[in-house]
């Protein structure tokens, strides 16, 4: 009995895994329901499917329902965050003539330094640095200006940010309209696999467990639907569970693969997948663990810190409110319907909804709901630490 | 013939949709017992029960109804009784859970080979019934996931197969190498928007008939 | 404190190789019950029985055993004792059976997705214990030749990938095309006595660790 | 708990596929038995290995525990055929340059009528035709014997028969030693895959249903080890059933790839298994079904008929008395055994033991031990029907 069809939209990357798991591996169908997968062609066009009701739920970049609670861009619907979808997965590239000066100015491409590649691309770029993001509310707007302001460059006053959406990405580095990038995976390989770019860093080495993608919903049918909310969360919860299993990975890149979804050889997507990258047309290889996290350490819990922390990037270069911000913006991330939606499943949940972000360097058990929970390291790459207000 | 066919419970339309109340088809000869197992099962919870006397109008019922479960009472089945049941119960599509009270054939076997997700000798007690469901649904389920992932991995085993006797094909066809077979599948899989395994397995199906 | 550890049934020794007698541990903290359990096994069947009267002790059993079926007893577990009991009894090795007196908690969905091939609410019944085991074991075997299947057709997948990985590996650092690479792999692989996706295997890691 | 471990013998051909399914699928475990597969170079490697105890049972020829019964070859030592492993998959293939001459007088190479390709192999072989098979006692000999001698050459008198171990076929066909051969595969398509050979007809068009291996033991083990030898039989049945799953063909070819069991590519044995044979090195493809048969039509039960069939044909060919020779040959098909070992399973069994072996020309249901069975067509290319004395 399928008590519903619920038409979900999404950009092709890699990240929208949970939601294309959800639906092919029969998790949806389990809890009784049928996911309608609609593919946009950008992030602006996914977040005006959902505000004017054209789909139910979206994979969403997590500032975007944030910045819509702070009044910045969007059509003034509210929305909310109802579980994070997955943490990381980002990668920042340059253009293959930066790559070589960088290289020439002695820069290793070890991909696991942000100091010293934020270093190496300040010394190297010409100026502005222009930069393509994929939407200008986007966890890779926010590494970029979080990292290159800690090194320097103060960001965004100082560079040229260019929205770019993701598929498009590759040719706007080789037309030379940006010089580098940060953008979802696997967006970042098909610039090495084009011969067009070097990726220098993944995500994860400016914030070592940032909420990347989130399921969205327009938050009026948050409180019309519960029942169906819950059933759509805990499928996705179940998809991105499977996901972590070590034998999913390559049959996800399979699924992923198909046209009606991102149209791209599963070989490309394996490397988002497995960690395993190819940063260079020369075909070098790194290896990053955590490199996009779909269940481990409570991935998909939303954290009202991890919304705040957003939300007051977000006041502070829009000079409103801090206070403000970040009451509205911890609202936006509903742990608490997380919470019901899967207290009757196995899942883990931890005893508290704010952390404080950045704090854990390695693996640490914190409380859970029922027995104890492992949280993974999430700290910056300059050791900042912030205190949320909101809990 | 085929029963009391009362329902229980009436579709419940939740802001124009239908409810997802388990619908649930149990097969049941002795309409006491059926009565018994009806009472048990609503108080449990919120179920859309059809109740049918004899397991000869089972196939039809389900290709009627639908359901999301299927219980069958049969006192001692002979083994082509059990394996036409187990198929018209569609086991591979729902979770069945089968009650026998006994099981003087040993087909307990023969039974979880068909498919069944449960196979209870005891014959059904009401007040068991229902632990017994979720059990052959949670069964039931794991095992569909596995035969999804099973199925989706033969997919991509198959098509990478495919692929590659399609380029063997063209190389020979076309006196080309490796990369530039692989180029021209490309090729014409974009030409046409089509998937590269699509245009291979077309190639070779036509191979197949032209032979 | 782990029971009564008789063993109803001696291995014998036929032709110099062991019996195929079935071993099974049965957790039984009511040893009247217990007796009763065994009894019944003993009618149905040449059974190898150890009965341990509490569960702390099984992980250790299990690992002194190696039985081939585990029945568990246990009135009413929480979650956190259902899947310590679980883990403890390898139901990925093994059929193993879970008899509950009550599901308070509804562990149903915990237990099988924690792989007992069975999980039945109505506390272990000597009478019905036969059957039980009987399904029990038909669906651990199904369900792992589903398993190995998949195991089998992934290591297929991957081995492909690994090889497809690897030529182009070869093709960028040799300048190669796609045939001379393979060729140089196969060339590789028999030189070495190898088969080509373990050569393919390896220098894919040989790469990540140079990277 | 595993009662025994059995050590099997086997050569690297297709027709394995029971055994070493029976081991890696696991059907040998959930009958509480380990089995290892040894892996012989030639038939009578693997007959000695038998007679002499080196191993407990043996994929072998059909006729050659036949042949042991009527005192021909071997070592004296009893065998039983206690179930058949496969019917048909064998293949007849010419060189390139016989296949040319074949071509240029007209023969199309339709790969299904044994009447006009054994006329156009007569006309244009050279004298004496030097054929290989892999051993004397062979369904390979009975099949070329038959063919030949019902086409107007009188064989084995008027060829020149070559024993050739399978593996070693293409080489001989490319060193000139032979014209044509019959051989199991992959060792036909591997002739094709070499490029040294053309296929000309696959066994089964010139006996439907050919038992062509069985499962060899030595009849005192028979005698001896009844449980252990049930066993055996149940799980290669099982792993025969398997065999007979739309999906299990692929995944097959995988198994039997590894290099301890044929060391080839999976593509080439994905060819016996569908069906789907290349003939010639320019890619022409035939699909034969029926090729290989592991279960289906009661495939694996061990008709006195047939092992009668055989030992008739030995007899006419060596002279010893007809009678006899049924009666010993139709005692070393042990469907007694076969049924006795299966009685515990799902396998539906023939209310005979013995047929009229050719007398079917299309699907017939027969009467099963419960209910009804389907016999697949039997029928030689000649339209012969075999009548067994003995059943």
């Amino acid at each position: 009995m399928i008590a519903a069809t619920l038409s979900v939209g999404f950009l092709p990357l890699v990240d929208a895994a949970p939601l294309i798991v959800a639906h092919e591996m029969g998790f949806a169908a389990e809890e009784s329901i049928a996911i309608e997968l609609r593919r946009a062609p950008s992030w602006s066009s996914v977040r005006d499917m959902l505000s004017f009701g054209r789909v139910e739920a979206a994979h969403m970049l997590s500032p975007v329902p944030v910045a819509a609670a702070l009044g910045l861009g969007g059509t003034g619907t509210p929305l909310s965050a109802v579980s994070v979808l997955s943490a990381n997965g980002d990668v920042i590239g340059v253009s293959n003539e930066l790559a070589a000066r960088m290289r020439e100015g002695g820069h290793d491409f070890a991909f696991n330094d942000a100091r010293a590649a934020g270093a190496a691309l300040i010394t190297h770029a010409a100026r502005p640095l222009r930069l393509g993001v994929p939407f200008p509310f986007s966890m890779h707007a926010e590494l970029l200006y979080y990292w290159l302001s800690a090194l320097g460059l103060p960001a965004p006053q100082s560079v040229d940010i260019r929205t770019v959406p993701p598929s498009l990405m590759a040719d706007a580095l080789e037309a030379g309209e940006i010089d580098a990038f940060c953008v979802g995976e696997p967006w970042g390989s098909m610039a090495v696999e084009n011969g067009v770019g070097t990726l220098l860093l993944p995500g994860n080495a400016i914030w070592r467990f940032s909420p990347e993608k989130v399921l969205a919903v327009r938050s009026d049918w948050a409180d019309a639907e519960p029942e169906l909310m819950g059933r759509l969360i805990r499928a996705v919860w179940r998809a991105g569970r499977w996901l972590a299993e070590p034998g999913s990975p390559m049959l996800a890149a399979e699924l992923l693969s198909r046209s009606q979804y991102l149209d791209l050889p599963p070989e490309i997507l394996d490397r988002a997948l497995t960690g395993r990258l190819v940063i260079s047309p020369q075909g070098e290889e790194r290896t990053v663990p955590g490199f996009v996290e779909f269940h481990h350490n409570a991935a998909t819990f939303p954290w009202r810190s991890q919304a705040e922390w957003i939300g007051l990037q977000l006041a502070a270069r829009t000079g409103l409110d801090r206070a403000t911000a970040a009451r509205s913006a911890a609202s936006v991330f509903r742990s608490d319907i997380y919470r019901a939606a899967l207290a009757p499943t196995r899942a883990e949940l931890p005893g508290a909804s704010a952390k404080r972000e950045g704090a854990l360097d390695a693996p640490t058990a914190v409380p859970g709901a029922s027995g104890h929970l492992t949280l993974g390291p999430d700290s910056f790459f300059d050791g900042r630490i912030f205190e949320p207000s909101q809990s | 013939m085929t029963g009391h066919g009362f329902t229980s419970h009436r579709k419940l339309a939740v802001a124009g949709r239908m409810s997802a109340a388990l619908s649930i088809i149990v097969v049941e000869p002795d309409r006491d017992r059926a009565m018994l197992i009806v009472d048990s099962l609503r108080e449990a919870g919120e179920y859309e029960i059809h109740v049918i006397s004899e397991p000869t109008g089972l196939a039809r019922r389900i290709q009627a109804l639908m359901p999301d479960v299927v219980l069958i009472d049969i006192e001692s089945p002979s083994r082509d009784m059990l394996e036409e049941l187990a198929l018209a119960s569609g086991p591979l599509e729902r979770p069945v859970a089968m009650f026998v009270d006994r099981d003087d054939a040993g087909l307990t076997d023969a039974a979880i080979e068909a498919g069944v997700s449960a196979y209870v000798v005891d014959g059904m007690q009401p007040q068991r019934v229902k632990p017994i469901m979720d059990a052959a649904i949670a069964r039931f389920r794991m095992f569909q996931r596995m035969r999804t992932e099973l199925a989706e991995t033969k997919r991509a085993l198959e098509e990478r197969k495919m692929i590659d006797r399609a380029k063997g094909m063209l190389m020979k066809a076309r006196g080309v190498d490796e990369d530039e077979a692989y180029a021209l599948l490309r090729k014409t899989a974009m030409d046409q928007g089509r998937r590269v395994a699509e245009v291979a397995a077309a190639l070779v199906t036509a191979a197949g008939l032209l032979g």
